[in-house]
């Protein structure tokens, strides 16, 4: 167990990759390719099950994470191959690899054009996010950061819809540009601590042995800031985001709205947080703003779409402003709570899109008002769609609530002004969610072509109702996965606790 | 003055008339004979200097075999009188005051650092044997290294000059 | 009886040693030129093309053997260390790979066998004299060697203007180019009294820096710059490799740049002059950005990859700002790296585009390019990673070239040096990606034949690829090795430069 | 060197007197090596060649001078006149300046002078030649180009051509007398070639193995001054006499001196480069005058027969195709000459 | 005697008249010739320094100057042949086949 124990991570972020180079050389029957696409990410999700089982485990009592590894991998400039988990990216580990072989049974008929090139990319995909959720060397954290760029930005490209060469040029460089500044904080950090190392270079912040710090630190703070709030995409930067959503292929849409989004509130938890705590409170007031604004925008823009997709694009705009809230909320409950907001949106999101995509997939459109009262033709459907619907709105005993209660808290602890407009941005949620379901599904079939759709088939189901389990799951027992998030969200919080109490004794 | 200076100032004289002649002249041919008529004022600096192997290379070369192709192209090609077209304007507007700026900057290095310092002539006997053991010595490499040079150059020449349909004919054989 | 003025002459054997790699390429383009008239065609596409490709490898063994005896040779005109053997494999390996690639190219285009690939090896030859000659006349040689061989290269699609008007470019202003580093020389030599890049550097560190080095500095600057396309000596880039055959652009925008490079290493930092920072600083931000800016508005895919080449001249000329000696050896090791692994992701990009461009390269803009993502997945793939490369993507070589050379810049407090490099790779990213949105996401609106891959592009693709990927996963081997040889370019006097030039022993000479 | 001895004013007294001697006798022998040549080939294909100007027609070339002297000068509308002008001065200036450093016998004592028979001795007088003749070639071209003719512009380009690459192999046939030699100065050279072998052979150079040097030279110096078989520049039955179709009077005049002083040249510096210059049999108890004399005597009768091997090759040979001329030249002359150079080095060497 | 400077500051004026024509000139023959002076004048320099330093290896490089020169030429002008055969005309202006 100890050798599984030390390579599982390994094993879990590479078994897509190999999977994908093996893809390269099936021969184009898309039956097999889809097959063997599924089977590799079910064995990786099996593998990655492993993870949160034998979590508590002492392996490496000294950093706090689990399961590392680190093993030189170039000498100069010192890059080491050290990854690990904790509390934070164990979920988010697991939710990628929960997440991608539902993307290849949605994708299952949806996808029937070069086939076997949209597997290799999904499949490179997932190796490049699971390595962005458990790289501890800032360099090796960049690299993958990279990498996911590009299997997406293809992803949308070729099997995306009518505009998808704007979207994906634009996903492309907003992101490429705004991690450019991301590479220089990290090459100064290199230039000033000789390491790339997560973990060294925090012990090493925290003693206060980087020279010309205190000058850097604002900028560096600022340089990783810029590039995860591109990525979350906090209120002004995300103007790329309804465009990618829109245009990418439904796999794409939940990957990126499931997974891509979170490596920006990951970065600003682990990095930003991590490094520099100072730095973080003492820009978290605009932040906070920011982060309100994309709350109450998001939501509001969102219910004028008449574009099913963009809407749920808006909507997670809406909802990852109540991440960043509850990280820079720096309380325990609104750190606990972004987290669990990340797991949840990833999850009932995901289902949201896939969904839109079984409709897109029928009728070739995301108008909501080409629809309407379909709850009589699909019925399963409609009780799908109703479902993942009240978990996203954030009814209690399904997952949006748990989350999305502990941000508002943590938000009302930091200052209560943050909780009361945090909370409009839930009910603002629930009007335009609703709404749509009410426009979409209910009342008299408008457009003749309705009558005929087809319920969900087989592997639609199997795509969507894990979602719904997991829903249900976490709604109702979200301690199985706070447990793992509480201590280190604590931890997480110690040097700003000692930031504070050292004002305060002052 | 020194029958030396004298000299200098008449072979110099004749180089620089020859140098703005060729920048003067339209026509190709008259360039290429002011040309050589700097090639020959060079070799008499060089005689002054003492350097009497390089004044005879100098014209053997330059003026017997460099010029004598530049000259035999012009007359291959009937190269007419040049074409006083747009031109290059940037070129001139930019190029010529930068030139001359970094012209007399080198004049000024030169005199900053020479002055006055004379050259004694013929202080130094270029003569052809110690040239030889020079280029057979501490040259070696590099003359050597030349055939290879002049190896490229004539394939070159033949590759570039020679018709296209020679390709066709050596298809047929 | 050889008389004692023979032996004088003669130099030993081991010195020889010391020249191994140009005289087997030498020997085989010799070869190849006296075969030529002897086959046909067809034969001699086939025969010659191996026969430079053997020549080519047997380079490299040369090389490797020559390495194993390192020291100055032929009095002291050439030195053999790690240096020099870096760029003696990276030339070769280019040759190699741009024969391989140029295999089919020949056939397809119709142009004679036999000087293309004798050119090859001899220009191959100059380069490699290049990186390891340390007498500024015998690099005025070689560089006119490796020079005037492309300037031939250049204008091997005889029967297109284009071509010959490339030529015809890069002829005249190479030839100018060449006029002022010559100057440059003679202003070294009258300043020093010597042409000895190690004697210049002792002149220099005893005597003081004359004014007229300053002047013969810039000059021989001016002279190598344009051989690099650096700006604002890059005009000649576009045109000259829009009108060349597609492989011998990969080659003059590789293989004469790196040795181009090792003779700017050499100069500059053996020399150490101090004046050549800013004329560096300013070179390398006016590269990058016109490199990129230019490229921006091309369709013409061999003219955006040639504003790339002046782009990434500017990332490398980075290297050379280092201002106090301790950040020297990081600097020349990031430009070394970055050589070769630009020259791994180059080279394949040329290949492919002279793959593309069929008989008398007719598509090779990026409107033909539409589509190639479906009719060729796997060559379209290839180019994508050289592209991605190009950018700057991890896992690929090109990555760690820019990382490398920004990270020694950074070190160097060179901040607004690296910021301006690190906006113009955004802007790169922007056109790269142009070329694969146009490959995967567009569908063809002209039907553009793409012939069958052969066995040597084949090769020559999968060699490229490899070493990208190598680079970009494994950099450790390749930097490790610069770094080591980085100390072989430090001149005798910087303190603290282990195997400096002066111990490199020579070997020694017997005279009767 | 005797001249250090003499006073710089006297220096160009002597300089001055040797010029204008030398002169007047290059071109007296220019003349009359048109009326020999005339003679011989007349002999030669069994008529008289010119009798009725003098006796054997010996003033044939003073009347033929007198009347390029008066003919009308004509030129032709439309030639680009500077060049068409200076075409034939640069001819024959070139073509005798050339003679300024040919030795043609020992030394002079008069008083306490030692006075060369030589304008000046220059240390490398071969190369300056060499260098003198190479300049020569812009005469024809020039005169071919600027005439505006097809014909004569072709001329100009065969002979620009034909000379540039002859001269290679006629440099690479000197270097064999060079390396056995070891100085560029022709006096030197000559002074080399003193003494005999086994008493009675000359140690000339011919005889030092450098026979195929000599022919190497012989042929590539008969291409030099364009003359048959190599006449192709000026060939009459294809190209109207070529380069110099529209010259006329004194120009032609000049064009005509300066092939034949040309000849003349070639053939000094033959005879000094491989027979030995004005080495010869000197009994010693001849007077002293004679030892002056007689090496100048040598020295043109050696020149003579060059001249007349010249002629006689003309009144012999047809003449070559141009491509033949340029495979010649390339492939046989430039091969050999190399060959012999190599086997020279080596023996010498050795 | 003739002082060093003046030498230099002819071979620098050379050089210079080199470069203008070679900007200013359109004929392509012209334009080498031109960097045909620029070497000359770089010549002048090396013969001159070569006085001053007492080293006689500064002629010897004006003897590869010379050979670069001819190998210049032939290749240069081959070069010039072939772009009149092909567009019969040698004014580099009209050399725009490759333009942006």
């Amino acid at each position: 167990m100890r050798t599984l124990d030390h390579n599982i991570l390994t094993l879990v972020t590479f078994v897509p990759l190999a999977g994908a180079l093996l893809l390269v050389l099936l021969p184009r029957r898309d039956r097999d390719i889809r097959i063997f696409a599924l089977v590799t990410s079910l064995l990786t999700f099996v593998l990655s099950l492993h993870l949160p089982v034998y979590f508590k485990r002492p392996l490496h009592l000294g950093t706090g994470f689990h399961y590392e590894v680190n093993s030189p991998w170039i000498s100069s400039p010192t890059i080491h191959y050290h990854i690990g988990i904790d509390g934070i990216s164990l979920w988010l580990v697991v939710l990628t690899t929960f997440l991608t072989p539902l993307c290849v049974l949605i994708s299952w008929k949806s996808v029937h054009d070069r086939v076997k090139e949209f597997f290799i990319l999904l499949l490179i995909l997932e190796t490049a996010l699971i390595g962005v959720f458990v790289a501890l060397d800032l360099f090796l954290f960049y690299f993958f950061w990279e990498a996911t760029l590009i299997p997406m930005a293809l992803l949308i490209g070729i099997f995306g819809h009518e505009r998808k060469v704007y979207a994906a040029v634009k996903f492309f460089m907003y992101t490429m540009i705004a991690s450019m500044f991301m590479l220089a904080a990290i090459l100064w950090l290199y230039a000033h601590t000789g390491t790339f190392d997560f973990v060294e270079i925090q012990t090493q912040i925290r003693a206060g042995g980087v020279p010309n710090l205190s000058a850097a630190a604002l900028w560096l703070f600022l340089g990783f800031f810029i590039a995860f709030a591109v990525k979350v995409p906090l209120f002004p930067f995300h103007t790329w985001l309804p465009d990618a959503h829109v245009e990418a292929p439904t796999a794409g849409s939940v990957l990126l709205a499931g997974v891509l989004l979170k490596m920006g509130t990951y970065g600003m938890l682990r990095f930003n947080l991590g490094l520099f705590p100072e730095q973080s409170r003492q820009n978290a007031p605009w932040i906070v703003v920011l982060a309100l604004i994309g709350i109450i925008y998001g939501a509001l823009v969102a219910m004028v779409q008449p574009n099913m997709k963009k809407l749920i694009a808006y909507s997670s705009v809406s909802h990852l402003g109540f991440v960043v809230l509850g990280i820079f909320s720096f309380t325990q409950a609104g750190l606990n709570g972004a987290m669990f907001v990340m797991l949840a949106h990833g999850v009932s999101t995901g289902a949201l899109f896939m969904l839109a995509g079984v409709l897109h997939e029928r009728r070739h459109t995301y108008e909501i008002s080409e629809f309407g009262g379909l709850a009589s033709p699909m019925p399963i459907y409609a009780a799908s769609f109703l479902f993942i619907v009240l978990a996203s709105v954030g009814l209690p005993l399904l997952n949006g609530f748990v989350g999305e209660f502990l941000v508002l808290s943590g938000a009302f602890q930091s200052r209560a002004i943050y909780g009361i407009l945090g909370a409009t941005g839930v009910i603002w949620s629930a009007c335009y969610l609703l709404w749509m379901y009410q426009r979409v599904f209910y009342g008299k079939v408008t457009h003749a072509v309705n009558n005929s759709l087809l319920d969900l088939e087989g592997f639609e189901k199997a795509a969507v109702w894990p979602c719904a389990l997991a829903a249900l799951v976490m709604g109702v027992a979200p301690i199985i996965w706070l447990a793992a998030i509480d201590p280190t969200t604590h931890s997480a919080l110690v040097p700003l606790a000692q930031m504070t109490a050292k004002v305060v004794g002052q | 003055m020194s029958i030396h200076l004298v000299l200098f100032l008449f072979f110099g004289a004749v180089a620089v008339a020859g140098a703005i002649n060729l920048l003067a002249q339209s026509h190709p041919i008259n360039s290429a004979l002011s040309l050589i008529a700097v090639m020959a004022a060079l070799a008499g600096e060089f005689l002054l200097l003492g350097a009497e192997f390089v004044a005879a290379i100098q014209v053997i070369v330059y003026a017997g075999a460099i010029m004598v192709l530049f000259v035999f192209v012009i007359m291959l090609l009937n190269a007419g009188v040049e074409e006083r077209t747009k031109g290059s304007r940037v070129a001139i507007m930019f190029g010529i005051p930068g030139m001359l700026m970094g012209s007399v900057l080198v004049a000024w290095a030169v005199l900053h650092s020479y002055g006055q310092d004379e050259v004694v002539a013929g202080a130094l006997e270029g003569a052809p044997r110690d040239i030889a053991t020079l280029l057979f010595r501490e040259f070696l490499l590099p003359f050597e290294v030349t055939s290879i040079l002049i190896l490229i150059a004539i394939m070159g020449a033949v590759v570039l000059a020679s018709k296209p349909q020679a390709v066709q004919k050596r298809k047929e054989h | 009886m050889i008389t004692p003025l023979v032996a004088q002459v003669i130099p030993q054997a081991g010195e020889y040693v010391r020249i191994l790699p140009e005289l087997v390429l030498s020997l085989f383009g010799i070869l190849i030129m006296l075969l030529d008239p002897l086959m046909d065609e067809q034969r001699g596409q086939k025969t010659l093309g191996l026969i430079g490709f053997i020549g080519t490898l047997a380079g490299l063994l040369a090389t490797w053997y020559m390495s194993q005896s390192p020291g100055l040779a032929f009095s002291n005109s050439i030195q053999i260390d790690g240096f020099s053997a870096f760029f003696h494999v990276l030339v070769i390996a280019i040759a190699a790979l741009v024969i391989l690639s140029s295999y089919e190219y020949l056939a397809v285009q119709h142009i004679r066998a036999g000087e293309y690939y004798a050119l090859i090896l001899f220009g191959t030859v100059g380069m490699g004299l290049m990186s390891s000659a340390v007498e500024l006349v015998l690099i005025f040689i070689a560089l006119e060697i490796s020079s005037i061989s492309t300037y031939i290269l250049a204008g091997f699609r005889r029967y297109q203007a284009a071509s010959t008007e490339s030529s015809l470019k890069y002829f005249l202003l190479g030839s100018f180019a060449t006029a002022f580093f010559l100057y440059g020389v003679a202003m070294m030599f009258g300043a020093t009294g010597s042409t000895n890049i190690d004697k210049i550097s002792r002149y220099l560190q005893s005597n003081g820096v004359p004014l007229l080095v300053y002047i013969g500095t810039a000059l021989m600057f001016v002279g190598l710059g344009f051989k690099l396309a650096a700006a604002p000596l890059h005009v000649w880039t576009p045109d000259v490799y829009e009108g060349a055959p597609a492989p011998v652009v990969g080659f003059m925008s590789t293989a004469p740049k790196a040795a181009a490079f090792a003779v700017l290493l050499r100069i500059v930092f053996a020399i150490n002059e101090p004046a050549h920072f800013w004329p560096v600083w300013v070179a390398a931000a006016l590269s990058m950005t016109i490199g990129n800016l230019g490229a921006l508005v091309q369709t013409n895919v061999k003219r955006l990859l040639a504003y790339s080449s002046i782009a990434h001249a500017g990332y490398l000329l980075v290297a050379f700002a280092m201002t106090t000696p301790e950040n020297w050896p990081n600097g020349i090791a990031a430009a070394m790296f970055y050589a070769a692994a630009y020259a791994a992701m180059n080279v394949g990009a040329f290949a492919v585009v002279g793959h593309f461009a069929n008989a008398g390269e007719q598509y090779v803009t990026l409107e033909d390019y539409e589509g190639l993502g479906r009719s060729s997945p796997l060559l379209a793939a290839v180019l994508t990673i050289f592209l991605l490369s190009l950018i700057g993507i991890p896992i690929t070589g090109g990555f760690f070239a820019k990382f490398y050379v920004f990270s020694a810049a950074l070190r160097a407090n060179l901040i607004w040096l690296t910021l301006i490099g690190v906006v113009n790779s955004a802007i790169g990213a922007y056109y790269y990606l142009r070329i694969i949105v146009v490959m995967y996401m567009r569908e063809p609106r002209k039907q553009v034949p793409v012939s069958r891959v052969s066995f040597g592009v084949g090769t020559a693709l999968a060699v490229c690829t490899f070493a990208t990927i190598y680079l970009g996963i494994f950099p450790n081997r390749v930097l490790h090795y610069a770094q080591q040889s980085a100390q072989n370019v430090m001149p005798v006097h910087v303190a603290g430069s282990p195997t400096s030039t002066a111990e490199i022993p020579a070997i020694p000479r017997s005279r009767p | 060197m005797g001249t250090h001895a003499l006073p710089i004013w006297l220096f160009i007294v002597v300089s001055a007197i040797k010029s204008a001697i030398l002169l007047f006798v290059l071109l007296t022998a220019v003349a009359y090596t048109v009326w020999l040549e005339r003679k011989v080939v007349g002999h030669m294909q069994n008529r008289w060649g010119p009798t009725r100007v003098g006796p054997f027609g010996l003033l044939q070339p003073a009347a033929d001078g007198l009347k390029f002297l008066f003919k009308e000068d004509l030129t032709p509308p439309h030639v680009y006149k500077p060049l068409y002008i200076a075409a034939p001065m640069i001819a024959v200036i070139f073509a005798l300046t050339s003679i300024a450093v040919i030795p043609f016998g020992n030394s002079v004592v008069i008083g306490r002078y030692t006075i060369p028979l030589q304008i000046t001795d220059v240390n490398v007088g071969l190369l300056l030649i060499l260098g003198i003749t190479s300049i020569g070639v812009y005469g024809v071209a020039l005169a071919g180009w600027s005439s505006n003719n097809k014909y004569s512009l072709l001329g100009g380009l065969r002979a620009s051509a034909q000379m540039v690459s002859y001269e290679i192999s006629l440099g690479l046939s000197l270097v064999g007398v060079l390396i056995m030699s070891g100085s560029f100065s022709l006096r030197h050279i000559v002074e080399a070639q003193q003494g005999h072998f086994w008493g009675f052979i000359p140690r000339w150079n011919i005889f030092q193995g450098q026979v195929v040097g000599f022919f190497v030279y012989l042929i590539a110096a008969y291409a030099e001054t364009n003359r048959i078989p190599f006449d192709l520049p000026e060939a009459e039955t294809e190209l109207v006499a070529g380069y110099h179709t529209e010259y006329s009077a004194m120009k032609f005049a000049m064009f005509f001196m300066a092939e034949y002083a040309n000849m003349i040249t070639v053939a000094c510096l033959a005879s000094l480069l491989f027979l030995g210059g004005w080495n010869g049999p000197i009994p010693a108890w001849l007077p002293y005058p004679l030892h002056v004399i007689l090496p100048v005597v040598y020295f043109v009768a050696k020149v003579f027969v060059f001249l007349f091997i010249y002629i006689w090759v003309r009144g012999t040979l047809p003449r070559f195709r141009y491509d033949q001329l340029m495979a010649f030249g390339w492939k046989f002359l430039l091969p050999v000459a190399i060959c012999n150079l190599i086997a020279t080095a080596v023996a010498v060497t050795w | 005697m003739v002082p060093l400077s003046y030498y230099l500051v002819l071979s620098a004026i050379l050089f210079a008249c080199g470069v203008t024509g070679f900007l200013i000139k359109r004929n392509v023959i012209t334009i080498f010739m031109s960097i045909e002076l620029m070497l000359n004048g770089v010549n002048l320099s090396f013969v001159a320094f070569a006085a001053k330093w007492h080293a006689l290896s500064g002629q010897v490089f004006v003897f590869f100057v010379m050979v670069v020169a001819a190998a210049e030429a032939a290749v240069g002008l081959a070069i010039i042949i072939a772009i009149y055969r092909a567009r019969e005309t040698l004014n580099v202006d009209q050399m725009n086949l490759l333009k942006l």
